[in-house]
Formats: C-alpha cells, sequence, structure tokens
C-alpha cells in the first residue's frame, strides 16, 4: 500500500508536470505548481524511514507544505495580479508540443534511469524517474516560454525534481541543511519576484522579448 | 474662421443663430481639424431650419477638456463629400443622414439603409467573402433565447469569422419623427421606453433638456435621486450582465444568483418610485418620488444586502479558472480599433480607454460628487465584464454616499411650458452602456423642430463587429451578450 | 438470457431519463434553485410521445428514420453491458468494437439526419460532432485496452461482468479519461451546454434542433440512454464484483451535476486539448499496466 | 582548535555587525567604508589561520562542518584580499558616482549589507565541508549577487540580473541534484554519519559506487560550472558583468567564479579516488575548459564593448584554469598558480577599465581613444594588465600559462597543446588590436583637467603590477611549499 502511495504521488507529479506543460494561464500554472508543492512534501511522510527522525521529516513536510504551497503560490499569484498577465502569449514551442515532449520525456526516463547501475540504492525507481523527467521538464518550460512568470514556474519543477530526487535517493541530510534548501528556495523566488516587478516597472510587460537587447 | 464652433452649455440653451453656419469646404476642414484635435463626434444630424433648407448639425466633444461644440454646415444640391473617408467615426451618422433627409455623403465607402424607415428591413446588399471554402452563417432576427429582433451576417471559414455584418431596423419606431413639434403630454413617457432598460438615463437626458430650455434649476435633492436612480439602473443591468455572461458559458451559481439579484436592484428602483424600470422618476422639473427617511433606510439596508449578495457571487467568476479561460482572449477588441471606431461606454473602457461622460462632462449630482472610472485593458470578453464588475461596486459606493449625504430641499418643482424659441441645446449622460446624446433645436414657436437621439448603441455594435474578426463563430452569443446593446435604442 | 436481456433494457429504458433529473436536482441545488421535478424527464418523454411531428419541407426519408435507428442502436448498445454479475448476453474477442460501433452509427444517423435538414446551424453541430468524436473514440479505445489488461481477458463484457478489480492506481487512470470522454460524448459540460439556447454554441442539441414530437422524443431518449450506458460501463469497471452497483450510476449522476455546477464551459477551441489531455491520462495508464512496478496481487 | 573557534567566530561576528552597523549608518561614506574594514580583518585572519595550518596540518571545526587546509585558506586569503582592494577602489567610485546621480542613502546601505552578506557565504561556500552546507551557500550567493547586479537599476542591469537568476539558479540546481547523488552515494556505506562531508567522502572514497559518482560529477561539474561560467553554460556572464557595477566586477570574476571552482576542486579527488584514477573526471574538467577557452577566442574579436571584452577573457581565463585541473600533476599546480594570477590582474584590469568607463561614459571600445594621453595613470594600468590577461612575458599570467602548457606537453597531448596554443593567441591577437587602438590612437582633445588618482588606488595599481612582476620572475619557496600543498589536497584528497 505505502508502494502505491509513492507510485501514486509520482504519477500526480509526472501528470501536474504534464498539465503545466498544457496551460497557457498564469493562474492555472501557479495552481498546478502549488498542487505540485504539496505533493512533494507528503512524499517524505510515505517513506519507509529510520523512526528517530520522524520528528525531522513532520517538521520538513510542514514547513515545505508551507513554503512550497502556500506562500510561493500566494507571492506568484500577488505579482500575477500586480502585473496584470494573464496569459501566455505565443510560447515558442505549442502546448500540444509541450505536452507530448513532456509525455516521450516522462516515459524516456522511466526507461533509462531504471537501467541505470545504482538505481538499486533508490527507494522507488518510479520517484527516481519522475525526478528526473521533472528536471527536464522544467527546464524545457524555462527554455520554451517567453512569459517570465511561467520561468519562474519552470524553475520550481526543476527545483521540485531536486527535491523529490533527494528524498528518493538520499534521504539523510541533516534537518539544517534541508531547512536551508528551503530558504534558499524561497529567498530566490522572492527576488524573482521582485525582479518581475522591476522588469514589469521598466518594460511594461513580462515577455521576455523585450527582454533581448543585451543579446550578443 | 477663430470662433467657428459654438461652446455648448449642457444645462443652458443657445440662440440656434450662434451655432456658426458654414460653407462645405470650411466645414469640412474645420471638422476635420476637430476630429484629429480629439474631437469625438456625438451626434451629426441633418434638420430644417426656417426656409426649410437643410441645415447639417455636428455635435463634437473634446473628453479631456470637457467641452462640447456644435457647429452647422450648409447643405448644397442634397450632397456633400462624405468624411468617412477620413475619419471612421462618420460612418454610420452618414448613412443614417442620407436615410433620414436624402443628404447623400458623396463618396461613402458603404451607404447602406440604416432601420429602413420603409419596411423590408434586412433586405439589402450584405458585404460577401467569395470563396469556395468560405461560408455564410445568417443568425436573426429571430433568436433561439427572448431577445431583440437584429439580424447577423457572417462570414466564416470553417468555425472562424472572417467578417461580420449587423442589420437592424426591426424595431424602428420612429421615435425622432414623433418628437418633432413636441414636447406633447407624452414625451417624457415615449423617453423612458426609448430603449427599455436605461429609462432613468434617456429621461435624465430629456429633462435637462426641457429644464435648459425653460431655464429651471432643479434642487439638488431632484439631482441626487436621479443620480441614484442612474445608477441603480447601471447596478441592474451590469449584474444581469454579469449572470447572463455566466448563464452563456454554463456557470450555472453566478448565473442564478446575479439573476435574482438583479431582481433586487430592480426592485430598490421600486421602492423609489412604484415601478422596477423607474418609469415616471425622472420628470422634466425634477423627479416624480421623494425620497423620504423611511425609504431611505430600507433602500441603504437593502443596498447593503444586494452589495453583499453581488460580492460573494460575482467573485466566484474571477476564482474559477474555467470561467477566466473562457473569457480571457475571446473576441478582443484592440484599443486602437475601438478609439477609431469611437466606442463609449463599459466596452470601451474595457480597451483601456478612460471615457467618461460622469466625469468628462459631468452634469446634475456629478458635479458635486465624483465617482471613479472603471478600466481594464485587454479588450476582451473577461475585461468587459471585469468592467462591469469594477463599476457595480463603485455606484454602489456613490449611492451609499449618496443616500448618506442626501441634500434637503424640494424633489423638484414645474417647468414652465414655454420653450426658449429658436434653440439648441445638448444633453449628455452616461447611461449604464455609455454616452447618450440627445440634442434639441426648437423652432420660432418654441416646438422641437429636430430632437436627436443617440444611443450608445449607435457607437458600438460595429465594436462587436470588429471583436468578432478572426474569432470563433462559437464566441459570437457570449460576446454579444458582453457588449449587451441595444436594439431597439439602435432603431429608435 | 431472454432474461438477461429484458432486465438490461428495462433497466436502460427506465432508469436513464432519472439520470437526467438527478443531473438537474443537483444543478439545481448548487446554483440555489428547487429546480426541475426528478421525473421531470419522463413527463417530457410522455408529452413528446403525444405530439405528432412537424418537418422541414427540405428533409427527407433519412430524417424520418433517423430518431428510430439511433434510438435502437443506442438501446442496443446498451444491452450489451451487463448490469451486474454474469448477465453478459454476449461475449467475444474484441466485442467493445461492436459496443462502440453501434453508438457510432446511432452518431452517424444523427449526423446525416442533421445534415439533411439542409440548416447552417445544424451543419455547423453535425461538423463539430463529427471532429470531436474522432478524437474522442482512441482515448476510449485505450483505456477500455487497459482494462482489458488488468483483467487478462480479451473480452469487454466479460471484464464487465465479473472477474477482479486490479491495481487502483491504473484503474483511476482508466476511469477518469472515460469519465471525460463520457462528458464529451453526452453534450455536457465543459464540452457542451445541454441547456443552452444559443444555437451558434451548441454541438449536439443544435443537430436535433428540427426534430419534434415523437422523433424529439426518440432523440431525447436515446441521448439519456446513452448516459446510462457510458456511466453503467464506469460503474462496472470499478466495482465489477458487485451486484447491485448499477445504482451507483446515480451516484454518477450527481458528480456529473457537480462537475456542471463548478465548472464553466470551455471553448470551442480547447475541447480538442482536453480530450488530448485525456487521452494523454489514458495512454499513461495503458503505459503503466504494462509495467513491472506493480506488484499485482 | 578552541582558538580557531574564537576566531571564527570573530569572523562571523564581524560580519553580522557589519551589516547590522549598515542598518544604523546614516552617512554615505562611513557605509562604504565598513565592509572596506571586515575585508580588512578578514584578511589579516586568513594569514593567521595560515600559521595555524603550518602547525598543525588541516583540521575541522564546528563539529565537522567546516574545514580549514591549504586549499581553503588560500582561497580565503585570495578572496579577501580582492574584497579589501574592492572595497579600496569603492570609495572613489561611488564618490564619482554621487557627483552624476544623487543615489540615496538606502542605496548604499544595502550596497553595503548585500557586499557583507555575500562576502560572508562565499567564506562559508569555501570553509564548509559539508557538501549540503556548500550548496546552500552556493545558492545564497546567487540570491545575493543577483541584487549587486542591480544595484544600478536600469532596463539593462534589469535583464542582465533575470538572465544570471535564471541560468546561474538552474545551474546550482544541477549541483544540487549532483550534490544529492554524492550523498546518495555515500548513504550505503556503513559511516553514513560522515558521508556528507568532504573529508569523510575522501576517506571512504575507494568504496563508492564509481557510476555513481561519475554520474554525479557530470551533474556537479556542469552545476557549478555554470556558477563558474564556463562554456556552454556561460551566457549570463557577459550580460552581468556589462551591467554591474565596477567595484562588484572583480568580485565577480576572481572570487565567485574561483568559489565555484573551488567546489569543483573538492569533488576532483573524490571522484577520482573511487573510479580508481581513471581520468574520467579530468576528461569533463578538459572538455569544459576548451570550450571556454574556444568560446572566448571566437567571441572575444568580435566584441565592440569593453565590459563584455572583459566578460570573454573571464571566461577564457577560467577556462584555462579548468584545463589545468584537468591535466592534473603539474597542471593542477599550474592552476592554482593560475588562480591567483588571474584575480590580482583582474583586479587591475577591471578597476583601470572601470575609470576609464567612467571617464568615456561609454564602454564602447570604438568610441574610446587616446586614454594614454588623456589619463596617463590609469591608461597605463590597463595597458599593463591587458599585457599581463593576454599572457605576455615577464608576468605572472605567463608563468602559470606556461606551466599548464608544459604540463600538457608532459603528457604527451599535442593535440591539446596545440588547440590551448590556438586558442590563446587568437585571444593575444585581438585584444592587443582591440587596446593598442584605445590607449594610443589619437582621441578627442584633453578637456585640461587633469588626471586625479587617490592614493589607495595608486597603491593597488602599484602593489598588483608588482606582485605580477614579482611572481613572475622569482616565486618565493614557501610560496611555492604553501601552493604544492594546496595541489596536493586536489591530487590525493583530505588528510586528516
Amino acid at each position: 500500500m505505502q508502494n502505491n502511495l509513492l507510485i501514486l504521488i509520482s504519477l500526480l507529479i509526472i501528470l501536474s508536470n504534464i498539465f503545466l506543460l498544457g496551460s497557457s494561464r498564469t493562474g492555472a500554472m501557479i495552481r498546478g505548481i502549488a498542487f505540485q508543492g504539496v505533493l512533494l512534501s507528503l512524499l517524505p511522510l510515505f517513506l519507509p524511514s529510520e523512526s528517530v527522525r520522524i520528528l525531522d521529516i513532520i517538521i520538513l513536510a510542514v514547513l515545505s507544505i508551507a513554503i512550497k504551497g502556500v506562500i510561493i503560490p500566494h507571492y506568484l499569484r500577488k505579482v500575477t495580479r500586480n502585473i496584470r498577465t494573464k496569459k501566455e502569449l505565443h510560447p515558442y514551442l505549442g502546448y500540444s508540443v509541450s505536452v507530448i515532449f513532456g509525455l516521450l520525456v516522462s516515459y524516456g526516463s522511466f526507461y533509462f534511469i531504471g537501467k541505470l547501475p545504482f538505481m538499486y540504492l533508490s527507494i522507488s525507481p518510479f520517484n527516481t524517474s519522475a525526478a528526473f523527467a521533472s528536471m527536464i521538464i522544467g527546464m524545457f518550460i524555462i527554455a520554451t516560454r517567453r512569459n517570465i512568470i511561467a520561468q519562474i514556474i519552470g524553475y520550481l519543477v526543476f527545483e521540485n525534481a531536486g527535491f523529490i530526487l533527494g528524498i528518493s535517493i538520499a534521504s539523510s541530510q541533516p534537518l539544517f541543511i534541508e531547512i536551508g534548501i528551503l530558504l534558499d528556495l524561497l529567498a530566490g523566488i522572492v527576488i524573482m519576484v521582485v525582479a518581475v516587478n522591476h522588469i514589469h516597472l521598466y518594460f511594461d510587460n513580462v515577455n521576455t522579448d523585450s527582454l533581448e537587447r543585451l543579446n550578443k | 474662421m477663430k470662433e467657428s464652433s459654438l461652446i455648448i452649455k449642457y444645462n443652458k440653451s443657445n440662440p440656434t443663430s450662434k451655432v456658426p453656419l458654414l460653407g462645405e469646404d470650411v466645414f469640412r476642414k474645420k471638422v476635420l481639424e476637430m476630429t484629429r484635435g480629439g474631437g469625438r463626434v456625438n451626434s451629426f444630424f441633418s434638420a430644417e431650419n426656417d426656409n426649410e433648407d437643410l441645415v447639417l448639425y455636428l455635435i463634437i466633444s473634446y473628453d479631456a477638456r470637457g467641452e462640447t461644440h456644435a457647429l452647422s454646415m450648409k447643405v448644397e444640391n442634397k450632397a456633400f463629400k462624405s468624411l468617412t473617408n477620413e475619419d471612421t467615426q462618420f460612418h454610420l451618422f452618414e448613412r443614417e443622414i442620407y436615410e433620414q433627409s436624402g443628404i447623400r455623403p458623396l463618396g461613402h465607402p458603404w451607404l447602406k439603409p440604416v432601420r429602413f424607415p420603409g419596411g423590408n428591413a434586412g433586405e439589402m446588399d450584405f458585404f460577401k467573402i467569395e470563396g469556395r471554402e468560405i461560408h455564410e452563417v445568417a443568425v436573426g432576427p429571430i433568436h433561439a433565447g427572448i431577445i431583440e429582433p437584429g439580424h447577423f451576417r457572417f462570414q466564416c471559414h470553417g468555425e472562424t469569422v472572417y467578417h461580420l455584418e449587423t442589420s437592424h431596423g426591426y424595431q424602428h419606431r420612429g421615435i425622432e419623427k414623433k418628437l418633432t413639434g413636441g414636447p406633447y403630454r407624452d414625451t417624457v413617457y415615449k423617453m423612458g421606453v426609448i430603449a427599455g432598460d436605461s429609462t432613468v438615463a434617456h429621461s435624465t437626458a430629456y429633462a435637462q433638456i426641457m429644464e435648459a430650455f425653460t431655464r429651471t434649476a432643479i434642487p439638488a435633492r431632484a439631482q441626487a435621486v436621479r443620480a441614484i436612480a442612474l445608477e441603480l439602473e447601471r447596478c441592474a443591468n451590469h449584474i444581469g450582465d454579469i449572470g447572463a455572461l455566466s448563464g452563456d458559458i454554463g456557470y450555472l451559481s453566478t448565473s442564478a444568483y446575479c439573476g435574482r439579484i438583479r431582481g433586487d436592484f430592480l426592485n430598490m428602483s421600486a421602492l423609489l418610485c412604484g415601478n422596477r424600470f423607474s418609469r415616471g422618476l425622472v420628470l422634466p422639473g425634477g423627479v416624480g418620488a421623494d425620497i423620504d427617511d423611511d425609504i431611505r433606510e430600507q433602500l441603504a439596508a437593502r443596498l447593503e444586502a444586494g452589495k453583499k449578495d453581488f460580492l460573494s457571487a460575482a467573485s466566484l467568476l474571477w476564482e474559477t479558472p474555467s470561467v477566466l479561460a473562457r473569457f480571457d482572449s475571446t473576441g478582443i477588441i484592440s484599443a486602437e480599433s475601438a478609439e477609431r471606431i469611437k466606442m463609449v461606454g463599459p466596452a470601451a473602457r474595457a480597451c483601456g480607454i478612460e471615457r467618461d461622460v460622469r466625469r468628462d462632462h459631468p452634469s446634475g449630482y456629478y458635479h458635486l460628487s465624483y465617482i471613479p472610472v472603471s478600466t481594464s485593458e485587454m479588450g476582451d470578453v473577461s475585461s468587459r465584464a471585469y468592467v462591469r464588475w469594477l463599476e457595480v461596486q463603485e455606484s454602489i459606493k456613490f449611492i451609499e454616499k449618496l443616500l448618506a449625504e442626501l441634500p434637503v430641499g424640494d424633489s423638484g418643482r414645474e417647468t414652465g411650458t414655454n420653450l426658449k424659441p429658436d434653440s439648441i441645446t445638448v444633453s449628455l449622460i452616461e447611461g449604464w452602456r455609455g454616452e447618450l446624446c440627445h440634442t434639441a433645436l426648437t423652432d420660432g414657436t418654441g416646438r422641437f423642430r429636430r430632437y436627436k437621439i443617440v444611443d450608445p448603441s449607435f457607437h458600438n455594435w460595429l465594436g462587436l463587429a470588429l471583436a468578432m474578426r478572426g474569432g470563433q463563430i462559437s464566441d459570437f452569443p457570449v460576446c454579444n451578450k458582453s457588449f449587451n446593446l441595444s436594439y431597439c435604442g439602435f432603431d429608435l | 438470457m431472454i432474461i438477461n436481456i429484458i432486465i438490461s433494457t428495462a433497466a436502460a429504458l427506465v432508469f436513464s431519463p432519472l439520470l437526467i433529473g438527478i443531473i438537474n436536482k443537483t444543478k439545481a441545488f448548487f446554483s440555489g434553485r428547487r429546480g426541475s421535478p426528478f421525473f421531470q424527464m419522463y413527463f417530457d418523454l410522455y408529452r413528446l410521445l403525444k405530439k405528432d411531428a412537424v418537418r422541414s419541407g427540405t428533409t427527407t426519408i433519412v430524417f424520418i428514420l433517423a430518431p428510430v435507428i439511433v434510438f435502437c442502436c443506442t438501446l442496443a448498445a446498451a444491452v450489451l453491458i451487463p448490469i451486474s454479475p454474469g448477465t453478459g448476453i454476449i461475449s467475444f474477442t474484441g466485442d467493445f468494437v461492436l459496443l462502440f460501433y453501434l453508438l457510432g452509427l446511432a452518431r452517424f444517423f444523427l449526423i446525416i439526419s442533421a445534415l439533411d435538414t439542409g440548416s447552417s446551424f445544424e451543419g455547423m453541430g453535425a461538423s463539430r460532432e463529427a471532429f470531436f468524436s474522432a478524437m474522442a473514440e482512441p482515448v476510449v479505445f485505450i483505456s477500455i485496452l487497459t482494462i482489458l489488461r488488468l483483467n487478462g481477458t480479451t473480452s469487454f463484457t466479460d471484464a464487465l461482468g465479473g472477474g477482479g478489480a486490479g491495481n487502483w492506481i491504473i484503474i483511476s487512470l482508466a476511469t477518469v479519461p472515460f469519465f471525460i470522454v463520457m462528458l464529451a460524448e453526452n453534450a455536457r459540460i465543459p464540452f457542451d451546454d445541454p441547456n443552452t439556447h444559443l444555437e451558434l454554441t451548441m454541438i449536439h442539441e443544435v443537430m436535433i434542433l428540427d426534430n419534434s414530437g415523437r422523433g424529439l422524443a426518440l432523440m431525447e431518449w436515446a441521448a439519456s440512454i446513452k448516459l446510462w450506458l457510458f456511466s453503467l460501463i464506469i460503474v462496472r469497471i470499478i466495482l465489477p464484483g458487485s451486484v447491485l452497483s448499477f445504482l451507483l450510476t446515480f451516484v454518477i449522476a450527481v458528480i456529473i451535476g457537480i462537475v456542471e455546477s463548478v465548472i464553466a464551459r470551455t471553448t470551442l477551441l480547447k475541447i480538442p486539448q482536453l480530450l488530448f489531455s485525456a487521452g494523454i491520462i489514458a495512454f499513461l495508464g495503458f503505459f503503466l499496466s504494462f509495467s513491472k512496478i506493480f506488484v499485482w496481487s | 582548535m578552541t582558538s580557531i573557534q574564537f576566531i571564527s567566530i570573530i569572523i562571523v561576528i564581524v560580519f553580522f555587525s557589519g551589516i547590522l552597523i549598515s542598518l544604523f549608518l546614516r552617512e554615505q561614506k562611513s557605509l562604504i567604508v565598513v565592509p572596506l574594514w571586515s575585508s580588512a580583518i578578514t584578511a589579516m585572519l586568513s594569514i593567521f589561520f595560515a600559521v595555524e595550518l603550518n602547525k598543525s596540518g588541516p583540521f575541522l571545526f564546528f563539529g565537522n562542518n567546516f574545514i580549514v587546509d591549504q586549499l581553503s585558506i588560500y582561497h580565503v586569503f585570495l578572496v579577501n584580499i580582492v574584497f579589501l582592494a574592492a572595497g579600496i577602489y569603492m570609495q572613489d567610485y561611488f564618490a564619482k558616482v554621487e557627483e552624476k546621480k544623487g543615489a540615496s542613502v538606502f542605496h548604499y546601505r544595502r550596497f553595503s549589507m548585500l557586499w557583507q552578506a555575500f562576502q560572508l557565504m562565499l567564506l562559508v561556500v569555501i570553509l564548509s565541508n559539508n557538501i549540503g552546507l556548500t550548496w546552500v551557500a552556493m545558492e545564497a550567493t546567487t540570491i545575493l549577487s543577483a541584487f549587486l547586479i542591480i544595484s544600478e537599476s536600469n532596463s539593462l542591469s534589469l535583464e542582465a540580473m533575470w538572465k544570471y537568476l535564471l541560468v546561474c539558479s538552474v545551474g546550482i540546481g544541477l549541483a544540487f541534484i549532483g550534490t544529492i547523488l554524492v550523498a546518495a552515494a555515500g548513504r550505503e556505506h556503513e559511516a553514513a554519519e560522515h558521508m556528507n562531508t568532504f573529508s569523510g567522502l575522501y576517506e571512504h572514497a575507494s568504496n563508492l559506487n564509481p557510476a555513481l559518482m561519475l554520474f554525479a560529477f557530470i551533474f556537479i561539474a556542469v552545476g557549478y560550472g555554470t556558477k563558474a561560467g564556463l562554456a556552454p553554460m556561460h551566457t549570463w556572464l557577459p550580460d552581468a558583468y556589462s551591467q554591474a557595477p565596477t567595484p562588484v566586477f572583480p568580485v565577480f570574476s576572481g572570487v565567485m567564479l574561483n568559489a565555484a571552482l573551488f567546489v569543483i576542486m573538492r569533488y576532483l579527488p573524490i571522484v577520482e579516488a573511487s573510479m580508481g584514477e581513471s581520468g574520467d573526471a579530468r576528461s569533463i574538467l578538459l572538455l569544459l575548459g576548451f570550450l571556454s577557452l574556444l568560446f572566448a577566442a571566437v567571441f572575444i574579436p568580435i566584441q565592440h564593448d569593453l565590459k563584455r571584452l572583459l566578460a570573454y577573457s573571464s571566461i577564457e581565463h577560467i577556462g584555462i584554469i579548468t584545463i589545468g585541473l584537468g591535466l592534473g600533476g603539474l597542471g593542477t599546480l599550474a592552476a592554482l598558480f593560475h588562480c591567483m594570477n588571474n584575480l590580482i590582474s583582474k583586479i587591475l584590469v577591471f578597476f583601470s577599465s572601470g575609470s576609464i568607463i567612467q571617464e568615456y561614459k561609454t564602454d564602447d571600445m570604438r568610441k574610446i581613444s587616446g586614454v594614454m594621453k588623456r589619463m596617463p595613470v590609469w591608461g597605463s594600468a590597463f595597458f599593463v594588465s591587458v599585457l599581463v590577461l593576454i599572457g605576455v612575458a615577464p608576468f605572472s599570467v605567463f608563468m602559470s600559462e606556461f606551466m599548464i602548457v608544459r604540463a600538457a606537453f608532459r603528457q604527451g597531448r599535442y593535440l591539446l597543446f596545440g588547440l590551448f596554443m590556438l586558442g590563446t593567441i587568437a585571444i593575444f591577437i585581438s585584444m592587443l588590436k582591440y587596446t593598442l587602438d584605445m590607449v594610443f590612437k589619437p582621441g578627442l582633445e584633453d578637456d585640461g583637467s587633469p588626471e586625479k588618482v587617490r592614493l589607495s588606488n595608486m597603491i593597488i595599481i602599484i602593489g598588483s603590477i608588482a606582485v605580477l612582476l614579482t611572481f613572475g620572475l622569482w616565486m618565493p619557496p614557501q610560496f611555492l611549499d604553501f601552493l604544492e600543498s594546496a595541489a596536493a589536497i586536489i591530487e590525493t584528497g583530505i588528510k586528516i
């Protein structure tokens, strides 16, 4: 049953990735990433863990839900409202293409990651492959979206991938490191949001098209 | 050449002789200069003068300066050079002039009937796109829902609309013609039904015109009651529209609740004057019903309840992703197009154009109390709904303020029956659909020589057609509802 | 065998209008209204069946026959679904193809009868229906293949009429897209709005715009039987072992009502995307049904 | 080691008090003096560390979360020297900026606080023994330095900051995944308690899963390599350079890039040891290093923007250091030596070019000419620094590059040798051409006002030229010893 729950969570993570790839509205994307954040935070609770660290795990899960499921989405929603961006206009790649890409990556990582020589370390190969798929999908979103909020969300997906991977194969980081990681993420998002506000001020829109004067 | 236009004071009548009568070339030059300088045509119509010569009158206003100008032009040989090619906003006015007086705008690109006064509504050359894969869809004049008659002709390629042409005239009642020679005893009632949902707006415009002609100053209390009634009308209609919009996209809760809340607001109007659509409330010289303390308290209480209900029912819309996904980017009209055809009202404000008669050309109580202009930016269905949502909140706030500071005094007095002869006056009111403009000219005996009404729908129907371009034909109903234009107000 | 047929037919005919009643009642509840009675559809059918039909002058025999064919095909398809374990009527390899082709035949006649009227609205509706059903079909087939794999059988009616449940994760990955397709196939929100009067946006309703009287009654009835059929399939997928599980179709009707109350109808442009997403979930389930990480119990 | 703990606590106190003092200061001048003191104190203390180290050898402190060895002390020293020089230069720079724009106190306060927090985080990166902590501190430097770029708020700097944030965040994210994989490799080991420290990992390196370690190293090299500005992940770097205020340059170029490379140096012996010195990890570094050199060689000739030119030069030098690391042996020593040379030459070149840009009010090289006549001191400093950077003979950069070439030659990697020569020569020619034009071509007439150079800046100029010349001509034996023991740590890991 526990195994099934782990698989279910990974599956939902994959589906939420695909949802993020296919959705054009920033509001929907923020919802999607909040959902994913909460799911991730639940992951450690279902691990067959050493009972000594149960308190640590609970603290971590609560903190992670608060940051990934509540605070960051709240910030993003606020900045979205502030800059009045609703819709992603013409991403570099179409949504259907993105979704198909997401599917292929998910299947591919499931197929290949399972064959890596150190997979015996991971708690469930399914989680690990979901993590690698998320990593690639996160980078894909960053690369193919023009909207800055969408790029931030891509970055979050990417970060989440690290989180899943950390949980599924290396679960013995000390608590203060884990908290440091979360706080770093939070700080990173906060300054990205500040940057978005500034960018909105200067460019009057938040599509990265207008951020292309420095090329060469 | 310096004083080639007359600045109109809204609550005063002006001798018609003071409106400069220009030759065609001077007029043309002057008008184009004015429109280029930000002038917006409120009304453009033909009238006869004492010698039964045809004269074209143009009412044009500068929103930024809050000025309204009038000028006129002598017509020779029943024709003049069309201005449409220079500025799109003349297009429909010139068609109307041609239809009403036979004055031909030479070189008009699209000279067709507007209201079919002789019957045969809908029989005309529709714009057609040729091509094997283009198909035409004709909708109306009889629709599946209970709405007014109007004909829509779509040029489609698959589901995509290339062009929409609207054709009206099914409700042409000849109101303007019937007003000539007035005012009669039933004129004020006719005003109430120009567009049945804008009774207060049209009646107020008429009342202001009568007051200007008879030099009646009406008490502040009556003005406050008019403003309250106008804002109540705005609330009721906007709420109804928000409900209808959500009904069109199958979002039931908001639809059902807003339908009821609209009723609540109509009942507030009924509380004021006994009629849910405020018929007979606004009369020349004042208002037909006063607000006593009892009504005032009841109204405040009901308003509070209505506000609460509305906020909870309509805020659902902005929190439901599927609703936003449906509304967003549907029926976009760009700010440039909207500015070019000079749209008015919430539809224009949804494109980010700050145009509101209550602020730009205030009259009545709006002189004394300011109501913020609500705008949105995207110009899509979502923005139009959002502007309504904002406006309802502002209106409620405004009514609350007015109820709290209701001036003491009479609720009205008699206007004289002697209208100032040979005069012109203009009245601009921001109805819930947008600016409506009444212009009246009196003859030597103090009767109406010409009474010209421009309903906001007159400006905005073309906007709907433009909003549909490149859109999906299945988006038409929701797009149409987001404009919610009047058929009878257009057809007059 | 005969008994089974009679039971299935009777259940389909009797229960299906009730589903519509339940959906409408749920929707009414959510929008704070009292709503029409549960049995309103029965009254409507009775009223319509009493009436004679008015026909447009442009129509041909196709238009007259269509309601009958649509009704019969849908009913026949519904009868194929066993309503409790062991009541299957037929069972052979790939029987689900028969089932869905019966529905396909019904749809074909619905479409050509709509085209037969020559109205531009009905033509639009027909083209939309054809397009979206073509997109919905693969999703249905993939989910059913997943179910077949889980049950280790090649006969769909066998899979529905008994056997044990598989892994619930995979079952839900098959059922969710099936539910989405059910909404699409039965003209429910977010794909279509059964209550709308706006002919430009309708899909299913616009095709029966010219039907009246008995023809309309058959069309409406067929539509409700189709809803019954789909919800029965879902229920049988989830609980194949239970005798009274067909009663859960009413729960599904409530769920549909809730879905219709809380989300708005999507724009037609997005429908392919929605069906596409359903297909992705279905495909994920199909893919996982091959994987070895699930320890089958 | 209580004295060490005591001293490190002092360092932390110095920084935090610096940050706090900045909160209360109202004067702009005092606000930019505060960071100066904290870096001066830390630089002095790092010498104390080095002395302590000579007595006792490498040691851990604060549990085993921090480590002091020759490698880290070397970098601590370098970092603080650069911060010190930048702090001195800052006084002059901001005085001039102030005349132009009149920036607010808030502005300076933010700058001062960020500056110190950034410096503190870099110290944590370098001194950390815990792989997780290293990562956390590295990510923190990314976030803090993003604000340093934007301290001159305009649309271009925003764009640069956005790119920097996004690219580096992703890079750091990859490094995180690498870190996790290393931790996973350590997890299966018995002594799991110590397996998230560099020292612990090295101790048991031969028992780690080699495939996993190589896989992890790819992530680490790419991840931290992004932060170090290695090609092809360097895209943020030219933009960030061209937009950051001048005092921030050398901090970026020297310190942050070096710190990122430093982390790779920490991982390198562990990975190599786990794979039985197969050299695969070194090949990855070689590849990245050569790509960087190549990118620099291709992009430098087409630059018109002075700051961007210097950015690509930075990429080149980081590439050279990485190549040195990749070669191993003598190459490692050369790489460490080059770290210092690069840093000191960067101080010189960035400050001189910064002053030139401030004077000419443009960073388009085509519009700058006659520098030597208009500002003889900074002009000659700039000219010398470019000569240093492109590796002209008596200076120490030449020496370290020469050592790398020799290492390649000795290992019989002739192709590598050829490519290296080709790249550096291309850069040599194009940079020299630009510089000659700028410095000696007769330019606009002098506006008459003589160049004013502060004494402190003169000290920076003369001091750094002297160091570069000295180390080019003669290497002090104590320093060589120290460097060799630091290189040994990269070669063979930490022994405690």
